[in-house]
């Protein structure tokens, strides 16, 4: 139907707004980026809630039991995703110059960080599995794998749509006038870096 | 288009190196005993951490107010929920 | 008892608390014909005259000084509530020495009352008059809840904690507890009884070793002590005599007949058995029925159980 | 050319809804058929709950149970308080009007992001049918869920809380998009001052949406987590906390109960002035009293929890902030009723579901003040007269501007109008069957009849009886208004573009709305309600 072919097109190849204003569709992007950061932070707040209660009133439980966890491939993993953040960085200014093809390095590079991050995550938990060490084996450890385990899902989303950006960019849709995706991509990127920059500590070191 | 201040990417690999400073800061006062005072380092660190990655990775920096609104917001209520169910929890 | 307007409060506190609801009910009452009569006025009054023209109306768009008005006094007097609700509350909560202590603990779906002297109890606390009570609250399984209307109190029970509720009772009588804490299946049916006793009639009964007083001694026929101790010991909340299906198995014509167990196997429902499935439940289970009734093995001495199995073997 | 074809596509009247075939209901990215579609859902999952609801009332009739067995009842009340939160209520009005009126009334063509809004949908419906499949072993938890009795029931619990976690979602989503859509898309000259208070009640309503939904969506996987892999936050036995999960459980579902008020309060506010030719009386006031309820939402969770073992200086603290939230509210209930005075009012459907929201609405704020003071709460909680009290606000409050809205904005949405004899006559079954049915509990609340009782003391039966009559007459007007807006939607006389002669930008387009809703973007010059006729 011509109405409707029409209406899915212009909504569909000017992305998100209406007004047909690249820069107010840019600002609204980010807010809404933002806005679900907000919400992401409050699904990691009532495990950080968890945390807290269950740290105060078993002190001595997490202090024995954080012991058990490997703190050096923690900080090999936190200096993974370091790294990883200061990647996804320059792709997005990579873009800001026009240059599409080294975004994609950029972006693939992060993707294969997230890999090492993930590995050396897999590695964690078959050792905690190989030493009896079970998400019911007691509270520190529920704390330790349900909140790795949901940034560990986070990683994983964000390695789809860094790899949805690098698609976008293969296919020439990303422009220093338009790279949205790459640039929003980023921001969750950079927030699932936020969040391990909390776990680490609070698992690894100060249990 | 107007994309707000442009971070140089010089700013970027300081950033980065300060983050990995302090990430090998933290790791070596975990070592040392401090008893409460580990914990408060800890957390002191990984703000000053998440802080930098905030204001120039995601360019907060030179955000709107609005940005910041809801990039705060959330933190106040994530202290809420802290707040509120320790008040309970610790003092039954 | 119970009546609304009566209140009927069983102790002195619970008069306080009424206090605070009539109180509360007449500022209530107060801003509730203030709004819903201005509100039926206005629109009454103000109701376009003419089928096809409008009113002139106004073109009001508020006022700084009503506003502030109706932020300032609804303020003060949400806050001379809360205090006043806050000071019952308080007084509630702090239980005075001397206090009688009793422990209930609650399972799906029965109240297990022990009392500090070692006297057990299900579904029935006996405490003199005048005399504060301390119940220390506990769950074995769920959360469930403790609820004393006629003292205007209630407690949840939690399991791996105690929970304390402190009343006075000061007159004698008999009060209802209900729960409150949605337990599952037999919910509504976990009732229990506070029987408020007149000081020496209870102290009569702790000498009797916490019999009921007169209850016929050693004359009482096995199967009539076998009822009472059933209807005592809540069975009634689970099982039916009358060939209705609850939770548990139907008593009537249980005895004597072939139990289809889980598992397959089956078993004559004999004196043995019934015994056996009251001081060990989870030993043979009815097809067909959940594994949740609690051992009554602490709480019915041997002479008691063998009471009750005799009471069962009457319902034909 | 475009011109033209909007002109060709409008002329035969049908607007939006000119498109035909599942395809073009199912990938549709325009708000207001998103919007149609959450309310048929909607409402038939209102019209489920409702018979659940009728089904408890029957067996209510007698003190013991006569037609269903205590389990049975269990279920029933569980899936009536399921069904009426998760899938009526909480996307009634700000998904499903929110959707089709948000754009509308800024002047902006669609929602910020049209895709995300379809992807909610239809995490909406992947939620619902989770849920529909979790009947195979229905719960008997009650809606609240309570540990650990949810994490030992042999019901299928694991898969409602994943069907929770996508309801939630697409909530999240929904709000998120409108928060984007007030800030980003208003049309020229629309201030936030210029906006129709409906959108501030749905930007406080997002707000919500967007920071409280998370907690409950982790709180339901945890729940899950603990069936599945034996995580013991909520367990005792491991050294858990089951009022922990009361605290999140309830950072979530109290303000949660501002997400389904808010909104209607904000129809409530467009009808008001309406329908009685007046300025809206404290435009400001009403305003930031939505922002303040918002916020003093989430400081007031524990009032669920005052007998729950909670320490004494958090029952003080929630208590005292529980009262604080009810000024703002009532600061609206005094600012609608002085609009009205000297007004020139007309009593049309919408107005009279806009004024019953007012009235039933101050019975359950008044009735409020008894279970925030801690000494009544410890008497009253768990008892009916909790019941009787959230179903005034969220039956007498949410579903009355619910139906307000429905009402008032039925021309535009389907082009047609209702028949107001027989809306009438259903508002009337309505008012009637709804006080009988629900004050009865208030009595017997305050008598001592606790909530969730399949079975009650015969003490209790003269006012079950009372309330199952009332039940029966409140059924009845909801089906002739059902009835009413059928009968409208398949033969209604065509309606103007602005019936109610209202002054917000959603009634200068047409009847029904074409697609993007306008020719041309309006410019707004001035507030939305100047409705006062000077003397002449």
């Amino acid at each position: 139907m011509a109405t409707g072919s029409r209406r899915r097109e212009t909504a569909m190849s000017v992305p998100a707004t209406e007004h047909h204003d690249p820069a107010v569709a840019f600002e609204a992007a980010k807010l809404g980026v933002w806005t679900f950061l907000a919400t992401e932070v409050l699904l990691f707040g009532a495990l950080f809630t968890a945390y807290t209660v269950f740290r105060m009133k078993y002190p001595e439980m997490f202090r024995v039991e954080h012991a058990k966890l490997d703190r050096v491939l923690g900080a090999v993993n936190t200096v993974v995703l370091i790294t990883s953040s200061l990647v996804v960085v320059l792709g997005v200014d990579a873009i800001k110059r026009g240059k599409a093809r080294l975004l994609e390095a950029y972006f693939g590079a992060t993707i294969l960080l997230a890999g090492v991050f993930l590995c050396v995550k897999y590695a964690e938990y078959a050792a905690k599995f190989h030493h009896g060490l079970y998400p019911r084996t007691n509270l520190f450890f529920s704390l330790y794998f349900v909140m790795t385990g949901l940034h560990g899902i986070h990683v994983l989303a964000g390695m789809g749509l860094l790899s949805y950006v690098i698609v976008l960019s293969r296919r020439g849709r990303l422009s220093e006038a338009w790279h949205t995706p790459a640039e929003m991509s980023g921001l969750y990127w950079h927030f699932v870096d936020l969040v391990w920059i909390y776990l680490f500590p609070l698992l690894y070191l100060i249990g | 288009m107007a994309r707000g201040t442009s971070t140089s990417r010089l700013v970027y690999l300081a950033v980065f190196a300060a983050l990995l400073a302090l990430t090998v800061v933290t790791v070596l006062v975990s070592y040392v005993d401090l008893g409460l005072g580990n914990v408060v380092v800890a957390l002191l660190i990984a703000s000053v951490k998440a802080s930098l990655v905030a204001l120039f990775f995601m360019h907060l920096k030179g955000e709107s107010r609005l940005m910041w609104g809801f990039a705060l917001i959330p933190i106040v209520f994530l202290s809420l929920i802290i707040f509120g169910t320790l008040v309970d929890t610790m003092l039954r | 008892m119970d009546n609304v307007l009566a209140f009927g409060a069983a102790s002195t506190q619970a008069g306080r608390v009424d206090a605070l609801f009539v109180m509360i009910a007449v500022i209530g009452g107060f801003f509730f014909f203030l709004t819903q009569g201005m509100l039926i006025y206005f629109a009454v009054k103000y109701r376009r005259r003419l089928p096809d023209r409008d009113n002139e109306t106004p073109a009001i768009t508020g006022s700084p000084l009503l506003e502030f008005l109706w932020v300032l006094i609804p303020s003060i007097v949400v806050v001379v509530i809360f205090y006043y609700g806050w000071r019952v509350y308080t007084d509630q909560r702090i239980p005075v020495a001397g206090a009688t202590e009793v422990h209930v603990n609650a399972r799906q779906w029965m109240y297990e009352i022990r009392y500090p002297d070692g006297r057990t109890a299900i579904n029935e606390i006996r405490v003199p008059a005048g005399k504060p009570v301390k119940f220390l609250l506990s769950a074995a399984d769920v959360l469930h809840g403790f609820y004393l209307p006629d003292f205007r109190v209630k407690m949840d029970m939690i399991p791996g904690r105690v929970t304390t509720l402190w009343v006075q009772p000061d007159r004698p009588g008999s009060y209802q507890i209900f729960c409150t804490v949605y337990c599952g299946t037999g919910h509504s049916n976990m009732l229990a009884r506070l029987i408020v006793m007149p000081p020496r009639e209870y102290a009569e009964w702790v000498e009797h070793g916490g019999r009921e007083v007169g209850g016929g001694g050693g004359h009482e026929p096995l199967a009539v002590r076998g009822e009472r101790i059933f209807r005592n010991a809540g069975c009634l909340n689970c099982h039916a005599i009358d060939g209705k299906e609850k939770i548990g198995p139907n008593f009537r014509g249980m005895y004597g007949s072939k139990v289809l167990l889980e598992g397959g196997a089956s078993v004559t429902a004999d004196e043995e058995y019934l015994r056996e499935s009251i001081v060990d439940p989870g030993a043979k289970i009815v097809k067909g029925y959940p594994n949740v009734m609690p051992t009554f093995k602490a709480s019915m001495p041997p002479e008691d159980v063998k009471a009750v199995v005799e009471y069962l073997k009457m319902l034909k | 050319m475009e011109g033209a074809e909007r002109i060709a596509s409008n002329r035969n009247g049908r607007g939006y809804l000119a498109e035909r075939g599942w395809r073009s209901w199912a990938f549709t990215l325009d708000h207001k058929r998103i919007g149609a579609m959450y309310l048929w859902t909607t409402i038939f999952f209102f019209l489920v709950g409702g018979v659940f609801a009728l089904l408890l009332r029957l067996e209510l009739l007698s003190p013991q149970a006569r037609y269903f067995s205590n389990h049975t009842y269990n279920v029933f009340f569980t899936l009536h308080g399921s069904m009426m939160i998760f899938l009526f209520i909480i996307p009634a009005i700000p998904s499903g009007l929110g959707n089709f009126f948000i754009p509308l009334q800024l002047g902006a063509r669609d929602v910020a992001f049209p895709r995300l809004n379809l992807a909610s949908y239809w995490v909406f419906a992947a939620g619902f049918l989770v849920v529909i499949g979790s009947l195979v072993a229905p719960m008997d938890t009650g809606w609240t869920f309570y540990t650990p009795y949810s994490a030992k029931s042999a019901a299928a619990v694991t898969t409602l809380s994943l069907g929770i976690f996508l309801l939630g979602m697409s909530s999240i989503l929904t709000g998120l998009n409108f928060i984007v859509t007030i800030h980003k898309l208003r049309a020229p000259g629309m201030t936030w001052y210029r906006m129709p208070l409906f959108l501030w009640g749905m930007y406080a309503t997002s707000i919500i949406q967007v920071i409280a939904t998370p907690v409950v969506g982790v709180t339901f996987l945890l729940l899950a987590a603990e069936r599945v892999f034996g995580v013991g936050f909520f367990d005792p036995s491991k050294g858990g906390d089951p009022v922990l999960f009361q605290h999140f459980f309830w950072f979530y579902s109290h303000p949660v109960v501002y997400v389904m008020i808010l909104p209607a309060m904000g129809i409530v506010s467009e009808v008001i002035p309406v329908f009685s030719r007046k300025p809206i009386f404290g435009y400001k006031a009403i305003a930031w009293s939505s922002m303040a309820i918002a916020l003093g939402g989430f400081l007031v969770w524990g009032h669920h929890m005052f007998t729950s073992g909670m320490s004494p200086l958090a029952n003080t603290i929630f208590s005292l902030m529980t009262f604080f939230v009810a000024v703002p509210t009532a600061v609206k209930v005094f600012n609608w009723t002085a609009t009205l005075y000297k007004g020139s009012i007309t009593f049309e459907a919408p107005m009279l579901y806009a004024l019953t929201f007012i009235f039933l609405f101050i019975v359950g704020g008044l009735t409020g003040p008894f279970l925030g003071a801690l000494a009544t709460n410890v008497q009253l909680h768990d008892t009916y007269f909790v019941v009787a009290h959230f179903h005034y606000t969220m039956m007498g409050g949410t579903v009355m501007g619910f139906f307000a809205g429905l009402h008032y904005w039925f021309p535009k949405m389907t082009g047609r109008m209702l028949n107001e004899k027989v809306a009438r006559t259903a508002w009337a079954l309505i008012f009637v069957g709804f006080n009988v049915t629900f004050f009865t509990m208030f009595i017997v609340g305050v008598r001592g009849m606790p909530r969730r009782y399949a079975e009650y003391l015969p003490k209790f039966q003269v006012e079950n009886v009372v309330s199952t009559i009332g039940s029966a007459v409140l059924a009845l007007g909801i089906l002739v208004m059902c009835w009413n807006l059928l009968q409208g939607l398949r033969k209604g006389a065509p309606a103007p573009a602005n019936p109610w002669r209202a002054l917000t930008l959603e009634w200068k387009a047409a009847s029904p709305p074409e697609t993007e809703n306008f020719h041309e973007i309006p410019v707004v010059t001035e507030g939305p309600y100047g409705y006062g006729i000077p003397k002449a």
